[in-house]
Formats: structure tokens, C-alpha cells, sequence
């Protein structure tokens, strides 16, 4: 049984203009000590799917359909107090590295001791502060710094330090958002080993959020790529990088290819807006950009089409 | 935060100018603080602009010189009086639609001189750094330090009654420093921004760069803060007025309740007591839900400041 | 670190005490050169213009402007501030007396005001556009902007005198502390007799202005990072209201609190002057239309010292609460 | 945030503990006599006291040899036992004193009084000095006699320099000796703290609760108890009286009403009665003042150099329009500089400008005196036809226009009454063309540019307590006067008036003199130096219901007479 699935959900917020569906239609599955990684660009509905796993939608947000599965038990429409009690234990997050996801008034070491005295009240302060002391050598940070406060820490080392907390009671998974964003490249690189050690040796699920599509294959063995709210093509790393079948995901590998070459022009289809997300097209939603676009595009929603049993595309004429 | 910015990025981004004054007005009226606000606030105009009408119909309206020949002490509502008549048989109602007219005078004057030092020293001591800045902000401190309405209060008893405009400009120049305050520090953070720096390496005057590229930046702060200032102008004036140091040549509300207050008229004529008090309270109430409502739009991040008078 | 610390205290000391030398020349040059002395007030046909100039020259009124200044500066390092020229007492002495009465009245005052208005604004900023964020809010903005001076006196009308439950104004009843038999705990519950109307006043001004500053300093705190990590990580929406957004929250209120405190030495004029409370701030009013000096003089220096002060304490409390700001 | 909590409920308790303490538990087992006063007094030291509120307590106090009695017009010996003997060089006097003591049981002797006298000489205190200048010196005769030498007659010596409170020479010699070894002897004298001044009257002080009350009790030595002095028993018959501080009127009246205090010694503000008369405890007495409410011209400069303007100007103010308005009816009009109420020195045959005219009439009537001084305007207040109409451009009879003239007033809080009369004055000087404009001025400022600077057009002011001698004529026009503050304001010179006025001081045939002061008043009233305005009334306020005997005189109830006399209602 899959630890973590979502079949046909979408999520939605509440604006002056209207609904606003952020989340369309999304499948997808993660087993026990797998790896996904969701990437698109910004506003595409990626980190709506980890907020609505944790159960952290703003108050104007709420799933509207379909169903989201954590060992088998559906989390929508689940109570608070059990959902609490799911997080953290359960579904841990690591949040973006460029936010101050830590207390600015609390010692880091507090911090961790909390959650993990709230989801095992069994286990005595001295107990807890040992356990940070070893979460921290763990993820090689200085044990004796767990009594600084944050802003005594280095970018690196609060990324580090919110690694040690999300692994702080053993979680199945952990919601990884955007978590090298804004660190220089060595930190970066140093980070993303870090999670890949940690999953492995921890044997713990990673549900990998990102803009940067290299980032993701560094982590994840699946990929599925967003766009406009709906994710446009799934597939193991090989598949989507080797066989990307989407136009989007080709132009999201062009760019990522591009960049590394000198003068190089931006692909067409990075150009241009997303959709409107309260009345979206009646067609497909990368109609717009697309270079390959037809009138049947334009029409009538596009379809899945499988190319493999792990690997299936959103749209009508995926080219090989 | 994210998932809140996600949502608005996807509106907000392409908005111009005029879509961004339509969205900020929605924001503002959806707001009831700013509705209540607006509205009270239109009550008070509209009391302003009457202002001028009693003392055409009949001389005895006017709410300086004009008495009732009939009525020589202070009397309570009637026909010809609506809301009564003062101790020398003046016309209450005239009098509270002229404090209207004073009230704003005093209160968007002194706020708008407030708020052109502050933004003119904050932009000036921010841009400038250094010597400038050290020296403009020491100022600043030590203006901060005195109690305004102490000093103002001082100062007019020290120099005899002062005239309206007197005390707006003092008014003025004991408040722009919390003002300047934040222009600078918005100042400061503008002053690096590439659009700046790109302005400078064209070549553009200091003056230029201050006034065509800093300035509208901070406009909208200047006038948020605008609004917070017109409340302590008409406060300072009236608490001074009522402590009988305002312009005794002016009808204010202030001056109102000092007559009241000084004739013995306190706790016998609520007619005459209740009126400009309430008007006092409410017109300030209202400046200031518009500048929350303000601020809502604006910035939700802006701090307000807690002011202490 | 504790070097730092001491070098900015320094600094800063140094810079409070270059403000305070200005402030004091400036003060001196305003009641000189501000028309009016002490002796022109005394109508008297008695008094002539030989008498009036003795009287100038007994307060030292004749010498050079310069002259005066010197000896002014020499007095004050002296820590001398002379002698009232309208109660004949030295300064002081009638400082002293009246000091105690404004930091009774305003320090509870405000801190009643600012424990009322942390806890409803903390309340209140929950329940964001809901009803009761509304109606609180607007209820908070009518209070803060009420006119002091004429909301003290409907207050002094309807409690003291229609309803009767406390006494009109002053400090103390004559009839009690002149009563031998009076011990000390019937003094000390005359006195928070008095003081409860002008604590009622001062209370609603005030607390509506930290209740507006607490709610949207939490709005501000919840949108914050570490709410959603606090969030995250399960724990109760009341943890996090009063564990984590609170104490964040807080900190600009404390900065509020503390300048209050400060500028509430001017003892707010208008109170003691509409409750007769025998503070300072009515004394310094009285001093300054009565051409008192050396009175006027010291009570604002008073004041603009304490002021500073406090605004270098704030700073240093808000570096100790706050662990993110280091000089 | 455990030690805000802690302090949190420690507030909440105590706010719980104020609201729950009712006033009712208060019962109060003694009855004294609770007076309000408006304001702190500002000192006890008797030298010092300059103003109202401490001379209200030191009255109390400290006891002249000579004082008015209600509905005499002599004076009666107070501290002295009979009238002063004057010999017959007319320079020499002897004063018998009552056998007395001072509070604290020791003898009131000559030695007292003449060690008062001298210091005054000695210190030149000012506001004393100059109505004992003129005194020679002063012999001890006996313990109970003293004998004054004059320089030369005066006719103010028994009614002037009489009447100054005398101290015990026990309380003030180490003083005075301190004093006169300092560099600033009179400071020296004046900041001497009192906290328990010894005096002779009917009550001691016990204590001065600063910036709340005073608490007197009766003195068991006053020498008037059970005495019949100017026709009435002494007490005093009331054993404590608790001197309140209220800082407003509105909030004593509250306390009157309240029943908190039995009397509140200030004059009140005519607008309270309407309100205080419908108590049946609370009586009010309005008395007769002997006061000057004036406008007063600047001679030394145009445009009120010229006397005709300020003719105009005495038509144009219509003093019957501020009385019934902003007196409320409660004082009446001057045509003098001396109260009509002080019947023997007031002339009564003085014309009075503008008498019964109403608004046009008195226009015309400035238009007629201007106009036949020379005034033209761009635009007359009288048009052709003899219709009255808004005047425009005034012309001096030199052919300038009129500079812009300021009438000076106090500020609105000091006295609304003069701030108000100076607006509607301004109104209706520019009902003739003359480009008035009120200014209220600190009052401070205004007398110092007044008295000091001689820097101004006009002003209002006015004098609370003229003494009943009416010496203060020749102070207030006596060329010598007109100085650096000197009290000659105007800046009047007219040497026909010095003459007289100088004959006044010295005349002490009271016929002979009260013929020169009517000539004053004439001359006065013909130059109009000074407009005199109006009189108020001094309204007063007191309780029925706890004590009785509040004897009126002049200046209102609030005197000593009625301080010996009061007694508890049963």
C-alpha cells in the first residue's frame, strides 16, 4: 500500500474575483521510503499540494475535491485535532530556506525539544535534549549549539538545524519545500546530500518541492512536472529526462540545458503568463505558450496518454 | 506565506497603476473601519461646507459677534436654535459647523506641514548618509523628546495667545520627526535599489534622483502617515484651545468647551457641552480609521506607531 | 559582545547628554527671551516701581543675559536648581512632593492599559474579520480617540457626582488623613479611591492605542515563518497564540510601554489638571504661566532626562528580550 | 512573563478592592468647617503671600492693629484698643494695644509691633514699603502702647500703613538676622520657609497636606473671644476648619452641591447660579466689590494720543451690553475710576458718554465727536442721508490713515469675561472705521508690554481689590508714575492733575480731601486715560445645612468677621 496518495484532488481558494482552483485534478503516490519530486514554476499549485498535506491551507483555501490518502486513511475532511496529531510525527516539512521558519526568540534546541515532547509527552526534558544533541551530529551541526538562537546560525546551519527538527520524531515522510532556495551553491549541494543521506539512513519517504527542475533529479527517483495547477507529465527521473514528452517540460530541460551554454535565447515557451486560475481555458492550459498548439488543443481538455506504466504526459500530441 | 503570496502573484503582478488604485480601493471599502470612516469623515466636510450658511440668513448666526437679540444667557434647544444658545446668546449649531470648518484647517495643515518636513528631512537625512543624516536625526531625537502638546502649550503661554496659524506651524514642527523616521529608514532601502542606482549612473542631480524617483516611492507612506497627524493636530488644538491657549479670534470646538468650561456652564448645559466634544472625538475617530483602512491597503506590514499623547 | 555593549551605551550616553546640553540652552533662552516676569504679574497698586525692581534684583533678574546663563549652567552641574519664584521653595523640594503622585497615577495607569490591551489585542488579532475583531477594534479606536479632557469631565459628572461612588477630584479627603485614628491601610484605600476615576480615564485612552499596536503587531507575527513551522509541527492554536506569536508580538508594545512610562513624567496635563491630581505636569503648567523659572526650567529638564533615558532603556530591553538585535 | 502576570493580577485585585470600597464606610464622627479653595496657596510666609488663596489662610493669621468692620465706615481697632492719638503736630501717633497673645501663649507686646514696622523699613518689602516710608520712626512706650513719628502728615497713614499684618518678633528675629548677613537679604526674607506661623487670629494652622488640603484649629488664645469688636460677639465658635484644593470651579460647585465642602472662597462665575439656586441647602450671596474693570489707552503715541478718539471711543463701548451678556446681569456699569459703591470719596456727578444710546446712536454720536475732531474716512459710518452704514478708511485729522490698533486682553482662562469684552469692544470700534483688533495676551506678557515696555494701543485690565482710601487715583495718573513699571500706564501727564493729586495724599481734613478726589474723577473722566467698564459682583456660594453666621460685606463673605462668627447648625 502506498504511504502517501492523492487520487483526483483539487484544492482551491476563495478570492474577491472567485473561486481560484490552484490545484486541479492531481494523482499521485509515493511508498513507503520513495522519493517525489514536484517541480514547475512559480504559482503553479506545487506548494498548495504540501501545504494541504500538512493540513496548513490559509483559512481561504480548502481542498474541493478528490481525496488525499496517508496509509490508507483519508485526510480530507479529517478532524483537527487528528490531523494534528498527525504532523510532525507522521509528515514532517522542511521549509524554505530563505524563510524564517525558526523562532527568532526561542534557543533552536527549545524549539525541537517542543516538538517532540508535544507527540511523546513520555519523554522527559533531559531525554528530548538529548535526542537534539544527537539530531544534531546527525545532520553535522555542533551539538553544544543547539543552545543558540537562530539568528546566531548560518543559512546553512538553520537548513540544517530545520532538517534535525523535521527528523526529530521519526516521520514517514517529509515535505521538503523549496529547501536550497537561496543558499549559495556549495550550501546547496551540501544540503541536498545531506537529505539524501538522511532518507537513506532514516529509511523516511521525501515529497521534494522545487522550482529547479536539476535540483529535483538530484533527489527524487520520480518527477512530476506542474504547470497552471495540474501536473502536466509523470515519470521516474530517467523517463522525464531522458523522454520528456510535455512541451513544457522540454522547454523547463531546454532552459536548464541553455543556461549552462553561452548566449543562449530563452525557448519560446518560457515566455509569456499562466492562465487565469479562476475561469481557466476550456482547452489546455499551456495552449498559450505552446509551439506545438492546434485547434484541438484549444478546444477540448487534453487527456492522459501513457507512454510506459510509470511515465504518462497531459496532452494531446506528445512527440517522442 | 507562500501559499498567500502564491494566490496574489497571480492577480497582482501585471496590475498598473490604475488597477492597483481600484483593487486598493475595494480593499478599502470592503474594509468597515474605512467605510464608517469615509463616511463620518464626508459628515464633517459636509458640516464645513455649511458653515458658511447660518451667518447669511440672519447676522445673529454668526458664531463669533452675532447674537440673539431676544436671549441674553444660555438657553436650550429651540426652533430658532437648534441646538441652543451660549451664555451671550449665540447660536451653538453655527458655531459647532464653523469648529468643523477650523477643525479640518487645522488638522489637514499642520498635518500636510508635518508631513512635508518629515518626508523632506527623512528623504534629505536618508540619501545624504553621514554627516547630514547624523546631524538631521539628533535633531530629530531631541524634537521627539518634547511632549508636543507641553511645549506648544509653553511656548503660547510664554508668548502670549498665538494665532491659528501659529500654532499649526508649531504644531508642525514639533511632529515630523517620527515621520522622518520612516522616510528614511524607506529611504535608506529605496536608495540601493537598481532603478536608484541606475538613475545615478545616467547622471541624474541629486535633486533629481530624490524628488523624481525617491519621492513618489515614499509618497504613499508620507500621506498614511499624513492621516495619523491630522488626528494629533486637531487633538493639540483642541486641548489647548480648551485649556485657554488657543486663538480666542477662531470658533473651534476646543474654544467651545472652554467657554463652556470657563462660565460655569459644565454640568448645567449638556446642550452646549456634549456637541463639540462629541464632534472633536468623532472627527479624529474618523481620520483615523482612515488611516488604518489606509494602511490595510497600502502595506499590511506597516507598523503603526504607538503614539503617546 | 559586552565590550560592544559597553561602547554603545557609551555612545549613546554621550549623545544623550549632548541633546540634554542643547535642550537646556534652549530652555534657558526661551524663558528669557519670552516676554513677562514674575514681577510683572503682581497687580498691585501698593507695589511700586522701586519695589518691583528690588524684586527683579532679589531673583537675579537684572544681570546680563550671559551672566545669567553662567551661573544658570553652574547651578545645574551644581545640581543646584534654586528656588521657585512663586512658592519662595526650592525646586527640588516641591519636585519631590509632586513626582511620586504623577508616576502613581500614570505608571498604573498604563501598565493596567497595556496588560488590557496585549491580551484583547492578542485575542482579538485570532479572530481576524470576524465580528468581534470588528466591533473590538472600532471600540478600541472611539476610546483612543476620545477627548481626554471632556471625556475626565463626564466621567468626574456621572461617577463622582450623579452616581457618587467615588470622590470628585484631588488625591486625598482632608477628613481622613486629618483624622488620628486613620491608620495606614485607610490612607492607602483613600488614595486608590481618588485615583480610580483618573485611572478609569487614562485607561480607556490608553488602551485602545496598545491593543491596536498588539493586534497588528500579531497580524504581522502570524504571518510570519515560524507560525507555520509552529503549525507544522501540531501544536495547539493556543501554544501558538501564546508561546510563539505573543512573545514575538509583544515586543513592539514593550517599546510603547516604555515611552509611555517616560513622557507620562509630563503627568498628561490635561488629567491632572481636570482631576486636580497634584502631580508634576500640572505644577509645570502652573510654573510656566507663572513666570516661574527656575520651577518650569527643572521640570522639563526632568522630564526631557527622563525621556532620553528611557529611550536608551527601551532600546537596551528591547536587545535584551529580542536576541536577533545586537550592538 | 510570570513576573507580568504576577503584576497583572496584583492590579486586577487592587482595581477590585477601588471599586469595591464605598465612600459610605467614611462616616465622619467630627464637624469642621470645609472650605474650597480654587487654588494652592503659594506660600505661608507672610512677606511673600502676594496672592488670594494665601492671603485667605494667613488672614487667619496673622491680625492688623486696624481693620473694616461690615456696615461701618470707620475703622475699628482690631489688635489696638481704641483709635490712634494723633498730637497735635499731626506727625505723631499713639496706639494703644488690647492685651493679647500669640498662639502658642506668649505675649503680644509693642515690642512685636514695632519690630514689624521696622522691618518692612529695614527690608523695604516691597508692596508695604511705600505706605511705611514716610513713617520716621517707631517707639516702644510701653509693653502695650507704640507710638509712630511721621515725616510729614499723611491722611492714608491710619487706613494705609495701619492695616499691615504683624508678626511676632520671636518667630522673625533670627530670621531677619540671618537675612540681612546675606548677599540678597529680601530673597533671603522671602523663601524663608513658614511651616507654623505664629500668629494672633482665630485659628493656627496644624497642617499643610501640599497639593491636597490645609488643617486649621481654632486658636484657644485669640484675644477677640467673647468680645464684642464693631458691634458683633467673637468666636470663633467652629473648632477645625479643612481648607480643600480644587483646581476648577465646575468640580468645587459638584462638591457645594455634594455637600464635600460648606463654602468655596472664590467668586463664581454668574452661569452656576440658575443651576446652584435650585438646591435648597446652597445659598448664594452676591456682594458688592470694590474693584476697576477698564479700558485703558496708550497717550504716549497716536492714534489714542488724541483725546476725541477716546471720547469716541467711551460712546462707541456699550458697557450696559457687556453687563446684562457676559456679566449675566450680576455687576454694574462705571462711569469712575473710584466703585459707586464707595459712597463717600465716589463723585456721582459725572457724565457718562453714551448713556442709554443704542447701537446707531452711539455710532452717530462717534461719527459727530470725530468728525468735528478732524477724522475723515473713505467711507463714513453716517452716509449722507444719515444712515449708518459699515465705515471704511479712516483718516487721522493729519490726513494719514489709521495704523491697525490692538486692544490687549487677558487670555480667555485668566478672565473670559475681559477676553470676550475685548472682542465684542473691537467689534464695535470698527463699527466707526477704527481698525481694532483684540489680541488676549499671557497675562504676564501683557502686563509686562503694558507696564514695562509701554508697547501697546489698548488694553483691558482691570484691579480685584482697590483698597476703599482712594489714594490709588494719584498711583494710577500721577505723571511720576508714568516709568518703567510705574502704574501710570496710559502714560498721563497733566500737571493741574499732579497738583491736586499730590494735595490729596496730604490733606488730612476728609472734606478738604474728598473735594480734591471729586475733581480727580473729573478730570480723569474728561481725558479718559483709562475707560472704566464695569463692576462685577461677587458671587458666592455656600451651604445652609451644617453651619450658619456668614456675615456680608464688602468683597463678599469670605472675611474674617465671618470666620469668628460662623457656628454649627443643629
Amino acid at each position: 500500500m502506498a504511504l502517501l496518495e492523492a487520487e483526483h484532488l483539487s484544492i482551491g481558494y476563495q478570492t474577491r474575483k472567485g473561486l481560484l482552483r490552484a490545484v486541479e485534478d492531481v494523482s499521485f503516490s509515493l511508498e513507503p521510503g520513495g522519493s517525489l519530486g514536484f517541480v514547475g514554476e512559480s504559482g503553479c499549485g506545487k506548494t498548495t499540494i504540501g501545504m494541504a498535506l500538512m493540513g496548513l491551507l490559509p483559512t481561504n483555501g480548502s481542498i474541493v475535491g478528490g481525496e488525499l490518502r496517508f496509509k490508507g486513511q483519508n485526510l480530507v475532511g479529517i478532524s483537527d485535532e487528528r490531523l494534528r496529531k498527525l504532523r510532525w510525527k507522521k509528515i514532517a516539512m522542511i521549509f524554505q530556506a530563505a524563510m524564517n521558519a525558526l523562532n527568532p526568540i526561542q534557543r533552536v534546541g527549545d524549539q525541537i525539544v517542543e516538538a517532540i515532547r508535544l507527540h511523546e509527552p513520555e519523554v522527559s526534558a533531559i531525554q528530548a535534549a538529548e535526542r537534539v544533541r544527537s539530531l544534531f551530529s546527525l545532520v553535522d551541526l555542533d551539538p553544544e549549539r543547539s543552545r543558540d538562537y537562530p539568528h546566531q546560525f548560518s543559512g546553512g546551519m538553520k537548513q540544517r538545524a530545520i532538517i534535525a527538527m523535521a527528523l526529530a520524531c521519526r516521520p514517514d515522510v517529509i515535505i521538503a519545500d523549496e529547501p536550497t532556495t537561496a543558499l549559495d551553491v556549495i550550501v546547496q549541494a551540501q544540503i541536498l546530500a545531506e537529505i539524501r543521506r538522511v532518507q537513506k539512513e532514516m529509511d523516511v519517504a521525501v515529497l521534494f518541492i522545487s522550482h529547479d527542475i536539476a535540483v529535483v533529479a538530484e533527489v527524487c527517483r520520480h518527477i512530476a512536472v506542474m504547470y497552471a495547477g495540474q501536473i502536466v507529465e509523470q515519470g521516474t527521473r530517467k523517463e522525464v529526462f531522458e523522454t520528456p514528452a510535455h512541451p513544457y517540460t522540454r522547454a523547463l530541460l531546454d532552459a536548464y540545458l541553455t543556461i549552462e551554454e553561452e548566449d543562449a535565447t530563452l525557448p519560446q515557451a518560457m515566455n509569456g503568463e499562466s492562465p487565469n486560475l479562476v475561469a481557466p481555458p476550456k482547452g489546455c492550459r499551456f495552449y498559450d505558450r505552446c509551439p506545438h498548439a492546434d485547434g484541438q488543443c484549444r478546444q477540448e481538455p487534453s487527456a492522459w496518454v501513457s507512454l510506459s506504466p510509470t511515465h504518462k504526459v497531459l496532452c494531446y500530441g506528445p512527440r517522442p | 506565506m507562500k501559499t498567500g503570496n502564491e494566490q496574489r502573484d497571480a492577480f497582482a503582478a501585471p496590475a498598473g497603476r490604475r488597477d492597483w488604485l481600484a483593487g486598493g480601493w475595494a480593499i478599502f471599502w470592503e474594509n468597515p473601519i474605512g467605510k464608517i470612516g469615509l463616511i463620518l469623515m464626508a459628515c464633517f466636510a459636509l458640516m464645513a461646507a455649511a458653515s458658511f450658511v447660518p451667518p447669511l440668513l440672519d447676522p445673529m448666526y454668526h458664531p463669533m459677534h452675532g447674537v440673539d437679540p431676544e436671549i441674553s444667557h444660555a438657553t436650550g434647544p429651540s426652533a430658532a436654535h437648534w441646538l441652543g444658545t451660549d451664555f451671550i446668546g449665540r447660536d451653538i449649531l453655527s458655531q459647532l459647523l464653523a469648529g468643523a470648518r477650523i477643525a479640518f484647517m487645522v488638522g489637514l495643515s499642520a498635518a500636510f506641514m508635518s508631513i512635508f518636513f518629515g518626508t523632506l528631512i527623512g528623504m534629505i537625512s536618508g540619501y545624504a548618509g553621514r554627516f547630514a543624516d547624523t546631524v538631521l536625526m539628533r535633531l530629530a531625537d531631541m524634537v521627539m523628546v518634547m511632549p508636543t502638546l507641553l511645549v506648544v502649550l509653553i511656548l503660547s503661554s510664554l508668548f502670549g495667545q498665538l494665532r491659528i496659524w501659529t500654532i499649526v506651524l508649531l504644531i508642525a514642527l514639533f511632529r515630523w520627526p517620527g515621520v522622518s523616521r520612516v522616510i528614511r529608514s524607506q529611504t535608506l532601502t529605496l536608495k540601493h535599489r537598481p532603478f536608484i542606482e541606475a538613475a545615478r549612473v545616467a547622471g541624474a542631480s541629486h535633486l533629481r534622483i530624490i524628488f523624481r524617483h525617491i519621492f513618489p516611492n515614499v509618497l504613499p507612506l508620507a500621506l498614511l502617515y499624513m492621516t495619523f497627524r491630522v488626528t494629533s493636530a486637531i487633538i493639540i488644538e483642541a486641548a489647548l484651545a480648551f485649556l485657554g491657549f488657543g486663538d480666542p479670534g477662531t470658533v473651534s470646538w476646543g474654544m467651545m468647551l472652554q467657554w463652556v468650561w470657563k462660565t460655569g456652564h459644565m454640568f448645567q448645559a449638556p446642550y452646549w457641552l456634549l456637541p463639540p466634544g462629541i464632534c472633536i472625538s468623532l472627527l479624529t475617530l474618523s481620520f483615523y480609521m482612515l488611516g488604518r483602512a489606509m494602511e490595510e491597503v497600502l502595506d499590511p506590514r506597516l507598523r503603526k506607531e504607538g503614539e503617546s499623547e | 559582545m559586552t565590550m560592544e555593549i559597553r561602547r554603545y551605551i557609551l555612545g549613546r550616553l554621550f549623545q544623550i547628554m549632548l541633546i540634554f546640553f542643547v535642550i537646556l540652552t534652549v530652555l534657558f533662552l526661551l524663558f528669557r527671551l519670552a516676554p513677562g516676569d514674575p514681577v510683572s504679574r503682581m497687580v498691585d497698586p501698593n507695589l511700586t516701581p522701586e519695589d518691583a525692581q528690588r524684586l527683579i534684583e532679589q531673583l537675579g533678574l537684572d544681570l546680563p543675559m550671559w551672566q545669567q546663563y553662567l551661573i544658570y549652567l553652574e547651578n545645574f552641574l551644581k545640581g543646584r536648581f534654586g528656588i521657585s519664584f512663586h512658592y519662595g521653595q526650592p525646586v527640588s523640594e516641591i519636585i519631590l512632593n509632586r513626582l511620586p503622585n504623577t508616576i502613581l497615577l500614570f505608571t498604573s495607569s498604563i501598565l493596567l492599559a497595556a496588560f488590557v490591551g496585549v491580551f484583547l489585542g492578542k485575542i482579538v488579532s485570532w479572530k481576524k474579520g470576524e465580528r468581534i475583531d470588528t466591533w473590538v477594534t472600532i471600540g478600541a479606536l472611539v476610546c483612543h480617540t476620545l477627548f481626554l479632557p471632556w471625556l475626565a469631565l463626564i466621567i468626574i459628572w456621572v461617577f463622582a457626582y450623579w452616581i457618587g461612588w467615588f470622590p470628585l477630584t484631588g488625591m486625598i479627603s482632608a477628613e481622613i488623613w486629618t483624622d488620628p485614628s486613620a491608620g495606614l491601610l485607610k490612607k492607602g484605600l483613600d488614595i486608590a479611591h481618588h485615583m480610580a476615576l483618573p485611572l478609569i480615564t487614562l485607561f480607556l485612552i490608553h488602551f485602545g492605542s496598545y491593543l491596536l499596536v498588539m493586534r497588528s503587531s500579531m497580524l504581522d507575527t502570524l504571518r510570519e515563518d515560524y507560525i507555520l513551522t509552529a503549525r507544522a509541527k501540531g501544536l495547539d492554536e493556543a501554544t501558538i497564540r501564546n508561546r510563539h506569536a505573543a512573545p514575538n508580538a509583544a515586543l513592539p508594545v514593550i517599546t510603547s510601554v516604555g515611552l509611555s512610562l517616560a513622557f507620562s513624567i509630563n503627568g498628561g496635563a490635561l488629567t491632572e489638571t481636570v482631576f486636580t491630581w497634584p502631580g508634576l505636569g500640572r505644577e509645570l503648567v502652573f510654573a510656566v504661566s507663572n513666570n516661574d523659572y527656575p520651577l518650569a526650567q527643572a521640570s522639563f529638564l526632568l522630564i526631557a532626562a527622563v525621556v532620553l533615558t528611557a529611550n536608551l532603556v527601551v532600546d537596551l530591553l528591547y536587545a535584551y528580550l529580542d536576541p536577533r538585535i545586537r550592538y | 512573563m510570570t513576573v507580568l502576570n504576577r503584576t497583572r493580577t496584583a492590579l486586577l485585585l487592587f482595581s477590585a478592592a477601588v471599586l469595591v470600597f464605598s465612600p459610605v464606610a467614611w462616616a465622619e464622627s467630627r464637624h469642621p468647617l470645609r472650605i474650597g479653595l480654587g487654588e494652592e496657596p503659594r506660600t505661608l510666609n507672610v512677606w511673600m503671600a502676594s496672592d488670594a488663596n494665601s492671603n485667605n489662610i494667613l488672614s487667619q493669621i496673622y491680625q492688623p492693629l486696624y481693620r473694616y468692620a461690615p456696615g461701618e465706615t470707620e475703622m475699628v481697632p482690631w489688635l489696638a484698643s481704641g483709635p490712634p492719638e494723633m498730637e497735635a503736630d499731626r506727625v505723631t501717633y499713639q496706639v494703644r494695644l488690647r492685651p493679647s497673645r500669640w498662639s502658642d501663649g506668649s505675649a503680644f507686646t509693642a515690642a512685636d509691633v514695632a519690630f514689624t514696622c521696622r522691618l518692612i523699613k529695614e527690608f523695604k518689602i516691597p508692596r508695604h514699603y511705600s505706605r511705611w516710608k514716610f513713617v520716621d520712626r517707631i517707639e516702644v512706650v510701653d509693653d502695650r502702647t507704640v507710638r509712630f513719628v511721621l515725616k510729614e502728615p499723611m491722611a492714608i497713614f491710619l487706613t494705609r500703613s495701619l492695616t499691615i499684618p504683624i508678626v511676632s518678633e520671636k518667630e522673625w528675629r533670627e530670621v531677619a538676622a540671618y537675612a540681612r548677613k546675606q548677599k540678597k537679604p529680601l530673597a533671603t526674607l522671602f523663601n524663608h520657609t513658614v511651616e507654623h506661623p505664629l500668629g494672633t487670629g482665630p485659628f493656627v494652622l496644624e497642617k499643610w497636606h501640599k497639593g491636597a488640603f490645609l488643617h486649621m484649629k481654632k486658636n484657644d488664645f485669640f484675644f477677640g473671644q467673647g468680645l464684642w469688636i464693631g458691634g458683633r460677639l467673637l468666636g470663633p465658635f467652629v473648632g477645625e476648619i479643612l481648607f480643600k484644593i480644587y483646581g476648577t470651579s465646575d468640580v468645587a460647585m459638584l462638591a457645594l452641591k455634594k455637600g464635600a465642602i460648606d463654602m468655596y472662597w472664590q467668586g463664581i462665575q454668574p452661569g452656576y447660579i440658575e443651576n446652584l439656586e435650585q438646591h435648597p441647602e446652597i445659598r448664594i450671596f452676591s456682594s458688592e466689590r470694590s474693584a476697576l474693570y477698564y479700558l485703558g489707552f496708550n497717550l504716549r503715541k497716536p492714534p489714542f494720543d488724541d483725546p476725541a478718539l477716546r471720547r469716541a471711543a467711551a460712546v462707541l463701548v456699550d458697557k450696559s451690553f457687556i453687563i446684562k451678556r457676559i456679566l449675566q446681569g450680576y455687576g454694574s456699569s462705571m462711569d469712575s475710576i473710584i466703585p459707586a459703591g464707595n459712597e463717600f470719596w465716589y463723585n456721582p456727578n459725572l457724565t457718562e458718554y453714551g448713556e442709554s444710546l443704542n447701537r446707531e446712536q452711539r455710532i452717530r454720536a462717534a461719527h459727530r465727536i470725530l468728525k468735528e475732531a478732524g477724522y475723515r474716512w473713505t467711507r463714513p459710518p453716517v452716509d449722507d442721508v444719515g444712515k449708518v452704514q459699515p465705515a471704511e478708511g479712516l483718516r487721522l485729522p493729519d490726513g494719514s490713515f489709521m495704523e491697525p490698533v490692538t486692544i490687549l486682553t487677558p487670555p480667555a482662562d485668566y478672565d473670559p469675561h475681559r477676553a470676550i469684552s475685548g472682542l465684542l469692544i473691537q467689534q464695535w470700534l470698527r463699527q466707526a472705521g477704527i481698525p481694532a483688533s483684540a489680541r488676549p495676551m499671557a497675562f504676564g506678557a501683557l502686563l509686562q508690554q503694558v507696564k514695562t515696555r509701554h508697547d501697546f494701543d489698548a488694553f483691558i485690565l482691570g484691579y480685584g481689590r482697590l483698597s476703599l482710601d482712594p489714594d490709588y487715583l494719584r498711583i494710577f495718573f500721577h505723571s511720576e508714575f508714568d516709568r518703567e513699571r510705574g502704574w501710570n500706564m496710559s502714560g498721563y501727564h497733566n500737571p493741574e492733575f499732579d497738583r491736586i493729586a499730590e494735595a490729596s495724599e496730604k490733606t488730612m481734613d476728609l472734606e478738604a480731601r474728598r473735594l480734591l478726589i471729586y475733581k480727580m474723577q473729573e478730570i480723569i473722566a474728561r481725558d479718559v486715560p483709562y475707560l472704566p467698564i464695569y463692576l462685577p459682583r461677587e458671587i458666592e456660594a455656600v451651604r445652609t445645612d451644617r453651619f450658619a453666621g456668614w456675615v456680608q460685606m464688602l468683597e463678599g463673605i469670605g472675611n474674617i468677621w465671618s470666620f469668628c462668627q460662623l457656628s454649627p447648625v443643629n
